[in-house]
This record gives structure tokens, C-alpha cells and sequence, in this order.
């Protein structure tokens, strides 16, 4: 499957692009995509730190499973603030 | 009413979308920007907002909040985009027939956004930018670095 | 910003009183009259105050409020006279760098001014008033026969 | 000493006047005077409750001397609210 993977903030400025485009097997889980955007733009994030990712404007845990068409983005922490 | 705009808030609105005659307190919060961060002093910030997923998240925040407060509306706008010092960029209005809860679920409200509606802010300082609370997502190489730069700085600075 | 008046309140004057490119957090409380008190319908309210103590001890409430809270400012607002169903007889705004203490000392400084500023509140329904919280100043009998009025009204109320 | 002392709201109501002149002898303090005032008019309050009583715009306790020309009000209970 092929996934126009959306990325914000700071993830957008590191990876030079709102969009990255990547192909993931027919069983790829949520997890795995995300390693497959990682492998593209190493720099994204410490190896350490998991990386949010959201499907069809929802949180999804990284076992999910994918559907073609589904809507992707990574998602940096948001602000928190005080 | 919940809100999402790159131009600027109308607080006024906000707050009279909640007012009912059966509520007697009314508790309004605005986020502006401040002209200072740690010590250094911000230019403007800029908030970067993934839309759909932020006004759907908002959503979320009024209906936990209402069923959990018992209260009946809250509202809320986010601007995006550029907000320079002393403006506003988040507005909170929540009504109640009594002011404790007013208070607190205002509170509270404020509290869920900033944790789950996917909005990313950035403080421009006059020397360099960063985005807020992406602290964990530093490589440590340019953590060290910035802290040698501090502190080559701190020792300049002790020089004048 | 300390106002007393019997004109309608400007809650965005006195919010603007205390904004500051320093916070980055107001947060305003506005009370409204609720048009019921304990399942009775009110029609209006109205303030009656001991202006220059009132406003003194408004000045307590600002003073004591910024120094146990480390804020700059608080506005203070406060209504005379008839205040109608929905309109605003308080306005009290603080702004703080952080919303934390922004939320606090806005919510207490409204306890305390409900507390000791000489400002007093008739509640009027559609069949009489009451000066509100001066419970422990009624007499016995007078509450003996009001609530065997009570009685007998709930007793015709069923009879419908 | 002569005192107008000046009622407000469920007092000023009960009273049927905003002012109630009283006379009290020289060494007479607050608590002297809130008595006079209640002699006047014993359904101000019931017995048992204690009148606040302000001095010149600030509130004083009952045993507090009273001087010529101050000016004392009757206060009743503000209204707390929620």
C-alpha cells in the first residue's frame, strides 16, 4: 500500500516536506509506517522516541492496522503550555 | 461554538455563545502571547494547526467537559498562524448556574486542549526559533551543542 | 481597575485593564443574575452597597490578591441598583504570565469579595423578596409562618 | 455622644429609615452602641445574632472605643453567593 504520509511542525521542517510518500506491505500496521518514514528522514526524531501518529484524524495506537485510502499524519507533542 | 481561524479572536463572542439566564457565573480564559521565555524575550509566536483533526479534537474537549462538569456549552477558538506579544491565540468561555465549577471546568478545559488537540506552537526569539514541547525529540548531539553555544555565550556576555 | 457603579458593566474595559506583554493568561469571571433561586423563578436582583467602604475594601481584596499570588493587577467591577435576568453585576479580571494563577486568584478573588465587601443582593420573585444570606437573621416565628404558607400553597399547588 | 448610625438593606428595611440617631454615654464602645440601636428597634435581628458593625469604613469588633464624629454603620451579612 502507498500513503501520503501528512507532517507538521517540527517533523515538516526536519523532513523539508509536508508530505512523504511511502510503500508498506498489505499487512502493515500503524508502526510500521511510521518506521518506514523514519527510514526515509532518519533525522525526524531520536531513535529512542516514539513518534505519534494519527489515522483518518484520530490517535491510533502503533498495533493498528492499515486500510488503503487511510488518511496519515505524524503528530510532533503539542504545545502543553502553562 | 468552537472555532479555528488564522484571523484574529473575538473573546466577546466566545464568552456570550455560553451566557443562558439560568447560569449566574461565567468564566472566560485568553492564552496571549507573552514577550518572554526563560529569560529570552519572544517576538511573536506561530501556531501550526493539522484542522480537521484539531476542530474534531475541540469537539471532543466540549463534550467530555459538559458530560464531566455537568455544565451545558463551553467555547472555544484557536487562531493560527502568526501572533504577535500581547495577542491572543486561545479563548475559553464556559458558563454554569454556579461559579466553583465554572472555574474548574474552564480550567480543565484549557488543560485538554493544550494536551490533545493537535495545534503546535513556535516562540520566534531575535536570535532563532523552536518549537514548543518537542524537547524529547531533540538529538542529543544538537542538545550539546546548544549548550556549548550558551554557555560560549554566558562567558561573552560576562566579558562586556 | 476598581469601578462601582449602577451602569451596565464593560467586562472587555475591564479586562484590558489588566492585559500585559508579560502574561501570557487572563482569565475573567463575569456573574450574571440567574433568572431562578432553589427551583423559584427570580425576575431580577438588586445591589444595594456601603459605597466607600465597598470600594475600600475592594482595594483590600486587589492588594491581598496580588501579593499572595505574585500577580501585578486585578480589575474589580461591581454593579449597584436593578440588575435584569442575563446582565452582569460582577466583572473580575486577572492576568498572570502563567494560567495557573491566573485561574487561582481569579476564583478567590471573587470568594473574598463576596465575602467582606459590604454589597447586598435582593432577590425578587414574582411573589415577593429576600435579602439573600441573611437566613440567620430571620426570626423564628417569622420562618414558622412562612413555612406553614409554604404548606398550605404546596398543598393548593396539588390540588390543580 | 450622638451617633446617626446608618443601616443598609435587611436593616435599613427592618428599620424603616437609612439612619437611626442614638445617644450613648462617653466610654460607650461598639458593642454599646449596636445595643442602643437594637433597643430602638428589636427586630433589626433576632437576640441571639451579633450585629457586624463598621467604624469609619472598616469593621470593628465590639469591645472598640467609639470617638465623636466617627461614623459607624450596621452591616449586614454579605451575600456570600456560589
Amino acid at each position: 500500500m502507498q500513503f501520503d504520509v501528512r507532517l507538521f511542525a517540527l517533523y515538516r521542517e526536519r523532513a523539508g516536506s509536508s508530505i512523504v510518500t511511502v510503500n508498506v506491505p498489505d499487512d502493515a500496521t500503524v508502526g510500521d509506517l511510521s518506521d518506514a518514514v523514519r527510514a526515509l528522514h532518519p533525522r525526524l526524531a531520536p531513535p529512542e522516541v516514539r513518534i505519534v501518529v494519527a489515522v483518518n484524524a484520530e490517535y491510533a495506537d502503533d498495533d493498528q492496522a492499515l486500510s488503503p485510502g487511510d488518511e496519515v499524519c505524524l503528530i510532533p507533542p503539542v504545545s502543553g503550555g502553562r | 461554538m468552537i472555532i479555528l481561524t488564522d484571523k484574529p479572536l473575538d473573546p466577546v463572542a466566545v464568552t456570550d455563545s455560553v451566557r443562558k439566564d439560568g447560569n449566574g457565573a461565567v468564566v472566560t480564559f485568553l492564552g496571549t502571547t507573552r514577550d518572554n521565555f526563560g529569560g529570552k524575550t519572544v517576538t511573536r509566536l506561530e501556531y501550526e494547526a493539522y484542522d480537521v483533526m484539531a476542530i474534531k479534537k475541540m469537539e471532543e474537549v466540549r463534550e467530555s467537559l459538559c458530560a464531566d462538569y455537568c455544565i451545558e456549552d463551553i467555547g472555544i477558538a484557536h487562531r493560527t498562524g502568526r501572533v504577535d506579544v500581547g495577542h491572543i491565540s486561545l479563548v475559553v468561555a464556559v458558563a454554569s448556574p454556579h461559579r466553583i465549577k465554572a472555574f474548574e471546568a474552564c480550567h480543565e478545559a484549557v488543560n485538554r486542549i493544550k494536551t490533545i488537540v493537535p495545534i503546535w506552537k513556535k516562540e520566534w526569539f531575535a536570535d532563532g526559533s523552536r518549537w514548543v514541547a518537542c524537547e524529547d525529540h531533540e538529538f542529543v548531539d544538537e542538545a550539546e551543542h546548544r549548550h556549548a553555544h550558551a554557555e560560549r555565550h554566558a562567558a561573552a556576555a560576562g566579558d562586556d
